[in-house]
């Protein structure tokens, strides 16, 4: 997992190399916020659950690059996501709020996603177009095989992307997904958050080729593994599947090399199966750091700004945390409400 | 009004159906070109294109999971599974995912799916060509489950289920295909989803079965009233999920005596549910011993004749259960 | 005798399982290294070795396909699946083949198969880490369902399960892991499968349980006992595949009223049976209408602890059961 | 589909090929009436369907070649086989006998694989390492990987080859056991018999890449697509994969190109799907007719002895069916048997 340095490298080459691909100022700006929102909301997750008020987490700590990058490459209005567990900064830019995700993390009533009823970070809203997710890993992605088909018989241009971990790669469903969405050629992206392991296990054990990418051979699509902690590239490899898609060529597989910095979830003690050094050396490579660097490098802030934003971010995270303190659990009564209809 | 077979019926429930709504899909194996197996979806594929009539890969699970994403798209899929004994490996999708969707959003997405498949044996189909499987299923709220015994019926749920918004397993039973006639008005109706039928009225005792048993169980309470004087109440599920307790508590009632008869294996089948609901709501009216007359607790039916038709209740076995219920 | 938790007790059955036969394998996610989500197989890489102990691709249809696979070979697997609620994509090898081997070779093959999963709720799990899924498959002739809720039960129903041919579930109800403590005797025992156990005698009523709900119905029914003088018999299941029907039809012949109490769904749940074989078997010793007390037919248990609590029996609620039984 | 012909073109070339392929004269002379006591029997069973005496038949014409040209790649005495439904010639190289698949055709108590539980062709026998098949297309496979985990746990040697269509490949079954196979490198063929169709659904709209060898690739293991009309063929490309299984070298995909000549079963009629001259260009190619030339082109046989294998396998087959008709039902009361033991 080199790529990362082999991109720093570049990067010092490479001046504006957001301009390049066509993204604004503005846009590496706010993606950087959202990166930073989505971290800060997660470390305070994480708190509220190591002081025993939140009885679960679960962490996207690592892979707010990659979400980030390929958000920016869909269209917010008109495309569908099928997110996973660890996608908070991706369900950001689709317009989940951080109350709303707060509102989850607590069980509480008004949680847009659930009622209160799924646990944290169990995305969902149709009005944005955010599918419906389980906890089940790797059932979405034949779902969202089905709703580029929807898109495909409407030719309205729409594409999905449908996140997942590599370890999902290895579910009966991920290859009948990924196989029919390529006969019918459908305008989907089957977007990978590879970060090593599924909970414990390497991937070594998951899969018997060096990348996920190349799971995309025996399916005839277009396999591109990418930095995961480089947004940009992220965006450029995302915005060229987009291109596929909408031009009616078809799915593409993409895999984002990350790691999640810290362990499974709040349940889980990674120490036992990450070596440390490990971890410390992804600490290195954390896409945050990195891309504020990128921001002061290339004039788009300075450090004042980001402490400005920071204690902006702060203040989001604050009032999410509060309103969602505040907000009442559903009630008893509503336990079987919306089972079936009439 | 015409006369069609069961799978006319469905046929033309089908087309119908494409026809009403242009977001309706059929998607399954060999229901393009070939028509499906069993000829249930012949002629689609030439009248509404392959955009519309897909033949999908051998991979249940996606054929839910597909249709699942294109119903939360707000499309109206009509999925096939050639062979109810090829359900299982979408059951994750129809359990986990189908079933729950409404619930797990709260009420914000519904997921409105329908799943045909043709169940049930008596037709050398032996272990993996026979199976009834309403009993994996009926115990998974948010699903809907209907069993039509007649082209009538057949026709009017499938109706009812295309126009409303969970997701319906529809089980069609294969021998009765071709065996059962009856009357099919030429314009679409529905048969609301829920309700049980009374299909013969009878004071000595209640018989509650679904599927080609109704016909069985018909057949056994004719002869009976007429050879023997004892009238049998048919009642005909239709609905499997939710079932339909006010009938079914309303005739245990009035005759005391109930049999259940169902081709599906005996324990914890449909016959089980409706045992405990009896011994919940009318046990000071029974006369007798509630009974099950059902397929035996075998994994499913041998493809020799001799035990394929030992494992299935027949109009003589049930005539049988009758009399002894009535006896008692 | 030392005392352990449910899930120490399964731990040390495992590790004597794996010493006793050298055929044995331990095979799931997440068992190796991390030993479990639960703990349950800490230890056992170190001491077997990643040939027997083996780190399953996130695939559950493959645990259990290539724990088939092993088992026609003359091994002994013992599969993990990491919750109950994601058995479902394995249903199809536990249903169509696992349970169908010995039958569809008339007895040439067996499946020794024994696959774990935690399920249940009440640890804040939601919709898809609270589930119990027996009510799915104990309708399935072939399978045996094991649900200790001791850990002396559980070590000696693993051993049970070891030595005999034929695919079994054994499912470990996760809020039990460390709240309930018992003696376990050091050396292989085993209790055998099929038997139920009378946890409680009581002249009163029957109340009817497995997994937690039996220490809720226990706690429900002491207290009775001490406070209002109802004495309440309480049948610990053990095996819900197949029923033991002798000890229940006894009791319920005895005491002449039955309260069913489980967490899994209500509809088609293992309750159903129970009162269909009551309604069939001791009809007519009831005193009283036959009561299941189970979780709601909700698709599953809320996050939020006030419909997570609202959905769950407890010893208040049970013992609110048993008084309205007793009273009728 | 042009490697029939290809081949054909390089038998002008290569004469005495099997002994090439250290294949003895009686090998090919065994190969040959193997084939050919499968084909005469499938061809019976079907004729006893169209008289109403069997209630069901499905074929294994055409696929021949393929099946035994891989069986003589396998050591009969210790490799296990997972067979399916077209495999006549493949287990009667491992010993199942005519009487034994007539048995089970009519459904009789003495058919050794099921009692007459199951469908004509469902083979199996535990003591001729015959997995217990069932008609649930793609379960078989990752059973197949567990067995072979067994062997290579036992250090026997032992290979396990496991067949199936190519429709069977979209199945999330064929997925994962391929996936668990190759990471483990277990001794474990994976050959497909690729006829174009899964009854009547072709080829494209199964897979989204040409062969369904290109499957492999994404699974790092070596994926070979073979003539399956052509034993000798068949026969090479198995035995590399046998070697490297054996040398604990991992799994292998082999895809035999071959057509079913008749319908899919006899509940089928494939005239709705299947061109005429399609089918008509594939009985050219009828593997049958091809290995007799050559047998009589080197010398194995003549008109003769071809002749009196057929009235040899005449006999068989005669012999079969007499037995198989004469051969009593399973008792009713034999209904519960085997369901569990104690
Ligand atoms: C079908 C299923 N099996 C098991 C689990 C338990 N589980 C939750 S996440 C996870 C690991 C997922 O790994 P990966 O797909 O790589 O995603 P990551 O968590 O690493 O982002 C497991 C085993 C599950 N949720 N669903
Ligand atoms: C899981 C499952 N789904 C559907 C079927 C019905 N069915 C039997 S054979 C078949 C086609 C199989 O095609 P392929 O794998 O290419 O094998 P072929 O018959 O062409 O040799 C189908 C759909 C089945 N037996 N199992
Ligand atoms: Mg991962
Ligand atoms: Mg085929």
């Amino acid at each position: 997992m080199a790529t990362g340095d082999r991109v720093d490298l570049l990067e010092r080459y490479q001046h504006g190399r957001h301009r390049e691909l066509g993204l604004t100022d503005e846009d590496v700006r706010r993606m950087y916020e959202v990166m930073l929102l989505a971290r800060r909301l997660d470390e305070r997750m994480w708190i509220l659950n190591r002081t025993g008020q939140a009885p679960f987490a679960i962490s996207g700590q690592g892979h707010e690059a990659a979400q980030v990058g390929a958000a920016w490459a869909l269209d917010r209005e008109r495309d569908w996501i099928y997110p996973y567990y660890r996608d908070v900064a991706l369900v950001l830019v689709w317009g989940l709020t951080p109350r709303d995700l707060m509102l989850q993390l607590l069980g509480k009533a008004a949680d847009p996603s659930s009622g209160g009823r799924q646990m944290p970070n169990h995305f969902s809203s149709r009005r944005l177009r955010i599918a419906p997710q389980s906890s089940v890993v790797g059932t979405q992605i034949p779902q969202a095989a089905g709703t580029a088909l929807a898109s495909k018989l409407e030719g309205t241009g729409a594409v999905t992307l449908v996140t997942f971990g590599e370890g999902a790669t290895a579910q009966g469903d991920f290859h009948e997904g990924v196989n029919f969405a390529a006969i019918h050629r459908l305008p989907v992206i089957f977007f990978c958050e590879n970060n090593g392991y599924a909970i414990s296990v390497p991937a070594e054990k998951e899969l018997s080729v060096p990348d996920v990418a190349d799971r995309a051979l025996g399916y005839g699509i277009p396999g591109v593994t990418v930095d995961g902690n480089d947004p940009f590239e992220v965006y450029r490899v995302v915005r060229e599947a987009v291109e596929r898609a909408r031009a009616g060529e078809g799915p593409s597989l993409i895999e984002a090399k990350t790691y999640r910095l810290l362990a499974h979830s709040s349940d889980d003690d990674d120490s036992t199966y990450r070596p440390r050094e490990e971890v410390e050396a992804w600490r290195q490579r954390d896409p945050l750091p990195r891309l504020a660097a990128y921001l002061k490098e290339h004039g788009l802030a300075d450090d004042a700004d980001l402490q400005a934003l920071e204690e902006q971010v702060r203040q989001q995270v604050d009032d999410a945390t509060e309103h969602a303190q505040a907000a009442p659990y559903p009630r008893a009564e509503h336990l079987l409400d919306h089972v079936t209809g009439p | 009004m015409p006369v069609m077979t069961l799978i006319e019926a469905i046929r033309h429930g089908l087309t119908q159906e494409m026809e009403l709504n242009p977001r309706t899909l059929v998607l399954g194996e060999d229901v393009g070109v070939r028509g499906g197996v069993f000829g249930a979806t012949r002629g689609l594929l030439e009248r509404f294109g392959p955009e519309r009539v897909i033949d999908m890969p051998l991979a249940e699970s996606s054929i839910v999971g597909v249709a699942i994403g294109a119903a939360v798209a707000g499309w109206r899929p009509l999925a096939e599974i050639q062979f109810a004994d090829y359900i299982h490996p979408a059951m994750n999708q129809i359990i986990n995912e189908a079933a729950r969707i409404r619930y797990r959003t709260n009420g914000d997405y519904t997921c409105p799916v329908v799943i045909r498949a043709p169940f049930g044996g008596g037709v050398h189909g032996a272990l993996y060509h026979s199976q009834s499987v309403e009993g994996l299923f009926y115990h998974v709220p948010g699903l809907k489950i209907v069993i039509p015994s007649t082209p009538y019926d057949a026709r009017g749920l499938l109706r009812a289920a295309m126009e409303q918004e969970d997701p319906v397993l529809f089980f069609e039973h294969k021998r009765a295909y071709r065996l059962v006639k009856g009357e099919v008005p030429e314009e679409p109706y529905s048969v609301p989803i829920g309700p049980a039928a009374i299909r013969r009225e009878g004071r000595h005792c209640t018989v509650i079965a679904y599927g080609l048993m109704v016909h069985h169980a018909l057949e056994a309470a004719e002869r009976l009233s007429r050879e023997e004087g004892i009238e049998a109440e048919v009642i005909d599920l239709r609905t499997i999920l939710p079932l339909d307790r006010e009938t079914l508590i309303a005739s245990a009632q009035k005759t005391g005596r109930v049999l259940i008869v169902h081709e599906d294996n005996r324990t914890g089948g449909v016959g089980a549910e409706v045992a405990a609901i009896l011994a919940e709501e009318a046990l000071f009216y029974l006369d007798a011993p509630i009974r099950r007359h059902t397929g035996p607790d075998a994994p499913a039916m041998p493809f020799n004749p001799v035990q394929e038709a030992a494992f299935l209740p027949n109009p003589y076995t049930i005539a049988d259960q009758i009399r002894e219920l009535v006896r008692f």
